[in-house]
């Protein structure tokens, strides 16, 4: 088993995964055994500007909003893309970047067309 | 851990400390204020943070607007009844640890304006307050001088025990009731629990 | 746009001075939010009820209050001098051209004289307050609009210095409490008057300086120009006064029309804006520091000797006869005005303070209407208002 | 500008039956007032702002003032029948006898509006406008409309005085709570009671908060009392 | 072209960056608790007591006249007379305050306190470090904690001090030729009875 390739793997993976959650446990430790929580409704209240909120915030609102932020959707999806080639990218050939390119222009070109349609405009 | 010993371990390279230290040193050293400036106070605390006086040398130039994010509210200006409602629900709805300066005459007793009937005299009627710096306004400096006031108050506290913070003991008081505007003034008009009956009325007659 | 357009307001048609009536473009319901006691914005305890539909505002509500420390109903109580130091706390950021107005208002009352190196004075520390607002009103305009703290740190660099010249000569930075019912309190020694004629000769540089970090910045513009637009018949109507009065190219500046204090020695000019915007109101304000810095170098240059305080006037047991005296200045906000009502008793009957951020709030709501929610926080900015004399 | 008695003709000759009066004012600041009557009030405005000549096209301020009902002792000449008994003979005859009586002239709610002009830069023509009494009947045609600079200016008189101003857009309180319901500036006004520590009451603090302690002495409640006489009764040391 | 103006902008507050390191005039903060700001002479903050020589109860200026009581305009200060008097200032036998509280929680230094004090008994302070936990002792001051030596004035407010005592050693030398010129006229009347001596006081 110590011998396995990817046992060094598991080591690191653990270890990530112990650093991430072990100051979240702590935390949690820190809060049951010392700061007990003491929530209550004025505390739990929404916040808005000192008043009580009267009316809620679920509402119908403008479609021009919904149109920009799946445009945001877009390019934030491309950037994860993006992420391994910048990664690898010394390694890479022409080939490779040719067509990462290609992506890239498609979707400015996309963004482009909205633009031009005044999507992103709603004064 | 007597004080010798530390330093003697300290020439050596080796830093000792308790837990309770390291906790304290770390909330007292980066206490945000909240963005809450009533009156004239106001100024002089925005003239603090600004470059002569420069609160961020203590770990405090972050401006929290809302109250979720900040640990310490700076009551700097006159409460009037209109407003005491909205100061007490801020405070109640700031995460605990929380602490309170009252900056100015006015915050801790209605000050020049006490004779007023829209005027609160004094927020320590509804809420604790930590630390109160007399002065109409106080220089910048005098602001200053209470935030290590109330940096050397948080380093006192000891986590367990009888003397340990608000934040830390389940039983202490976690919700302060919100005043509500009457016909004629606030009910009720102070809340026994956190302002006392003083041991004489100190009305003379 | 002279003022001759004014006359034809017999056949303007009824509820011209209205706020007019916007229309939700139908597609989504109103979000009404409140901008309320506890904003970034609101300089303090200032709350809007704002209607929106989507970004655009329908419908905006100022609600005032918050601050209201009942000035007037104690100032029932105490003497006359008794209520000067109160009124260092209306306008907590310009305090000596309050005690002006105040003193200048008892004075009408009580036909008192002033001595000549006491109005020479009351002009040089006027000029001092009005130079030192209107760059912290700058600094807090721009960091409204989001450059946190930059401008605001220049504004109050060049502000210590002459809260350090206040505190030589009253005694407090802020709340100088300085002039009394017939002259000043205290004399200026000649070191005072060096200390201020060093730091008057910095302050050009200074004007400069924000000039050039600000004035051509295409953010600045593209966020203020055509922002907020406030025609000059309705600001007339509604009792405007001050820089926005200005710039919306009404050339009405209480130090041209009343003649009070000397003001007749200097020359200065009135600027004037003509696109009533909010860019115009900021140019108007850097345009009026560098009017009162000009000011202050001829007042520096001649002031007399001479006593501080009129010989007959008198500290305590003061009572005015019977009688009402309205007195204003030119405030950096706009006209400050006192009226007081004296039934001959050592207490004023009836103290009213004319509070121009008040009435200048009258028409936020036109400002706003049709302009995004951003918009609102640099319009409410540009009116620099200061909450305690919104409420007194 | 024109002179006070002028501007009085200018209004009679343009607004018939005004029923304009000039109030003197007794201060070397000489500014005389006018006093309207409410009825007409609204043309009279109209006639100040639009006329070429006067062209008061800004009110700059509107206050509110309370006159509360005063006692006025006065000498009243009264034919009185005095009887005098003259050697022995009751003899009543008529005789004026100087009386001082006390007699409560009723008050009243004023407002006070200065006016200039921007266009012609001249300075203040003062308007006083008084409601019937303090009570009941206390409207006043509110002058908005006219002047938008009034509106705020008018909630704020409504909101501390309690003039009730007609024909205002959108009359609410201005700067106390809307559950509010005295009018705090009117010098009857007995404010809510909150002495309990005051380390350096004298003179008029002592006296309101007695207003209020006698209140409770008188119905009974012990709480708020006043602790027994002496001085040890000083907060704190 | 687009931006010319941002980059001035940013032109100046690089300006400022670099010359902060080589122009104290750009370098303004000053780091409080260790570094102070010169003290400026007209500071006022609180307002107390003045008592000359070292007893503070004896030297004490103030006569318990209570103008300042009536005229201060927030109405913090509180004054008690004693029974029986003491020589003041100038030497003539006055009241002096059995108690005399100001609540620095209400005071707004204005000092119209010292502005209307006959006897120059009160003068204003500059301790600013004020700031205290203890709502209701630290902040009411009583007469021990207001009395400050003359010498203390002179430090902290010199030429005002100058004027102060130059103005009282010309009333005590009035004071002294009135009291001769008396004790004269006194002595040629001899078996007159001396009529009770003016009531000094407001």
């Amino acid at each position: 088993m110590a011998s396995n390739p990817y046992f060094s793997l598991a080591v690191l993976f653990v270890a990530a995964l112990g650093f991430g959650l072990a100051p979240l446990g702590l935390a949690k430790l820190w809060g049951m055994v010392f700061s007990p929580p003491k929530p209550n409704a004025i505390k739990n209240s929404i916040y808005e500007c000192g008043l009580e909120s009267k009316g809620d915030a679920w509402m119908q609102f403008r479609s021009a909003y919904y149109l920009y932020a799946i445009i945001f959707l877009i390019f934030d999806v491309e950037a994860v893309f993006l992420l391994p080639f910048a990664v690898a990218f010394t390694g890479l050939g022409v080939a490779a970047c040719v067509s990462m390119l290609v992506f890239v222009l498609l979707l400015i070109e996309g963004l482009a067309w909205a633009w031009a349609k005044g999507v992103l405009t709603w004064a | 851990m007597e004080e010798g010993l530390k330093i003697e371990l300290g020439k050596q390279g080796v830093f000792v400390t308790t837990i309770e230290e390291l906790y304290n040193w770390g909330r007292r050293s980066s206490i945000w204020p909240m963005q809450f400036g009533l009156a004239c106070c106001a100024i002089e605390m925005i003239a603090t943070t600004m470059a002569r006086y420069d609160l961020a040398r203590f770990g405090a130039e972050v401006f929290r607007p809302s109250p979720r994010q900040a640990d310490l509210m700076i009551i700097s200006g006159t409460v009037t009844k209109k407003m005491a409602p909205q100061v007490v629900r801020l405070y109640n709805q700031m995460a605990e640890p929380k602490y309170v300066i009252a900056m100015g005459a006015c915050a801790i007793s209605g000050g020049p304006f006490k004779q007023g009937y829209n005027v609160l005299k004094g927020i320590d009627r509804y809420i604790p307050v930590d630390v109160h710096i007399p002065g109409c306004p106080p220089r910048p400096e005098a602001l200053i001088q209470a935030f290590m006031t109330l940096q050397k108050k948080i380093d006192g506290q000891n986590l367990t025990g009888e003397g340990r913070p608000r934040h830390l003991d389940a039983e202490a008081q976690g919700e302060f009731p919100v005043p509500v505007q009457g016909e004629h003034d606030l009910e009720p008009s102070s809340n026994r629990l956190v302002w006392p009956l003083p041991m004489k009325t100190g009305i003379r007659d | 746009m002279s003022l001759s357009g004014l006359e034809k307001e017999k056949d303007r048609p009824e509820g011209w001075n209205r706020p007019r009536l916007i229309e939700p473009d139908g597609e989504g319901e109103l979000l009404e939010i409140a901008m309320g006691p506890h904003h970034p914005s609101t300089h303090g305890g200032f709350r809007m009820d704002v209607a929106l539909d989507g970004e655009r505002v329908i419908r905006l509500k100022p609600v005032f209050g918050y601050l209201h420390r009942n000035h007037e109903k104690i100032a029932e109580g105490i003497g006359y001098l008794g209520s000067m130091p109160y009124t260092d706390r209306l306008d907590y950021i310009c305090s000596l051209t309050n005690n002006w107005a105040y003193a200048l208002a008892v004075e009408k009352l009580t036909g008192q004289e002033v001595p000549e190196r006491a109005e020479y004075l009351r002009v040089i520390l006027g000029e001092l307050t009005r130079v030192q607002n209107h760059a912290s009103s700058i600094g807090f305009l721009i960091q409204e609009m989001g450059a946190s703290g930059t401008p605001l740190m220049y504004a109050f660099r060049e502000r210590e210095k002459i809260l350090d010249l206040f505190e030589g000569l009253t005694g407090s930075r802020m709340m100088c409490n300085y002039m009394r019912f017939g002259g000043c309190r205290v004399d200026a020694p000649e070191a005072w008057l060096t200390a201020a004629r060093k730091v008057v000769a910095g302050l050009p540089g200074f004007v400069d300086e924000v000039d050039r970090l600000l004035t051509g910045n295409e953010i600045l513009m593209a966020r203020t120009q055509g922002v907020g637009v406030l025609p000059p018949e309705l600001a007339v109507n509604a009792g405007v006064t001050g820089p926005m009065l200005r710039a919306s190219g009404v050339n009405y500046d209480i130090r041209k029309v009343d003649h009070y204090g000397i003001y007749d020695r200097f020359n200065f000019r009135v600027p004037l804006g003509d696109h009533w915007d909010v860019y115009d109101r900021y140019m108007i304000r850097m345009l009026e520091m560098r009017e009162s810095i000009s000011i202050l170098e001829q007042a520096l240059k001649d002031i007399p000797a001479g006593p501080v305080m009129d010989a007959k006037a008198k500290i305590r047991g003061f009572r005015p006869k019977p009688g009402e005296a309205y007195g204003r200045i030119e405030a950096p906000k706009g006209e400050l005005g006192f009226y007081l009502i004296s039934d001959g008793g050592p207490n004023p009957y009836r103290y009213r303070v004319r509070p121009p951020s008040l009435i200048n709030l009258t028409v936020l709501e036109d400002m706003c209407l049709g302009s995004d929610v951003a918009d609102v926080v640099l319009i409410f900015g540009s009116v620099d208002i200061v909450l305690g004399e919104v409420d007194r | 500008m024109k002179t006070i008695e002028e501007i009085k003709a200018a209004i009679e000759a343009a607004v018939p039956g005004a029923g304009v009066e000039v109030v003197p004012n007794a201060s070397p600041s000489g500014q005389h007032s006018l006093r309207l009557e409410p009825s007409h009030a609204f043309e009279v405005a109209k006639f100040l702002r639009d006329d070429a000549e006067l062209a008061l096209d800004f009110l700059s301020n509107a206050t509110g003032v309370d006159w509360p009902d005063k006692e006025v002792t006065e000498k009243v000449k009264v034919k009185r029948l005095v009887t005098k008994t003259v050697d022995g003979v009751e003899q009543s005859a008529e005789e004026t006898v100087e009386e001082s009586r006390k007699r409560v002239e009723p008050g009243c709610l004023e407002v006070v509006y200065h006016l200039f002009s921007m266009a012609k830069k001249h300075g203040p023509v003062v308007l006083r406008m008084k409601t019937v009494n303090r009570t009941d009947n206390v409207e006043l045609p509110s002058l908005t409309p006219v002047w938008r600079s009034a509106e705020l200016q008018e909630r704020e008189i409504f909101d501390l005085f309690g003039i009730v101003f007609t024909g205002h857009p959108d009359l609410r309180r201005l700067l106390m709570w809307d559950a509010f319901k005295d009018h705090p500036m009117r010098r009857d006004y007995v404010d809510p009671d909150d002495y309990e520590y005051e380390p350096t009451a004298h003179e008029q603090v002592l006296a309101r908060a007695a207003a209020h302690t006698a209140g409770e002495q008188i119905a009974g409640a012990s709480a708020g009392a006043i602790p027994g006489g002496g001085q040890e009764g000083i907060g704190g040391k | 072209m687009l931006g010319e103006g941002i980059l001035k902008g940013l032109a100046e507050t690089a300006k400022n960056f670099a010359g902060s390191f080589v122009s104290a005039e750009r370098m303004t903060t000053v780091e409080y608790p260790e570094e102070r700001i010169a003290p400026i002479e007209a500071a006022r903050v609180f307002p107390f007591l003045v008592y000359d020589g070292t007893d503070w109860e004896s030297g004490m200026r103030c006569v318990a006249c209570q103008i300042c009581e009536k005229e201060c305009p927030p109405k913090c200060i509180y004054i008690e007379k004693s029974k029986d008097k003491k020589p003041d200032a100038i030497g003539k036998p006055q009241f002096y305050p059995a108690k005399f509280d100001v609540d620095i929680a209400v005071c707004m230094s204005c000092q119209i306190c010292v502005e209307v004090c006959p006897f120059e008994a009160i003068k204003m302070d500059t301790e600013f470090e004020l700031s205290t936990d203890d709502r209701f002792g630290g902040l009411l001051l009583d007469r021990e904690e207001l009395s400050k030596s003359n010498e203390y004035y002179h430090q902290i407010h010199p030429t005002e001090a100058a004027v102060v005592d130059a103005r009282l050693t010309e009333g005590r030398a009035k004071a002294d030729a009135k009291t001769t010129a008396a004790a004269i006229t006194g002595a040629i009347r001899g078996a007159e009875i001396p009529k009770r001596p003016a009531e000094g006081g407001d």
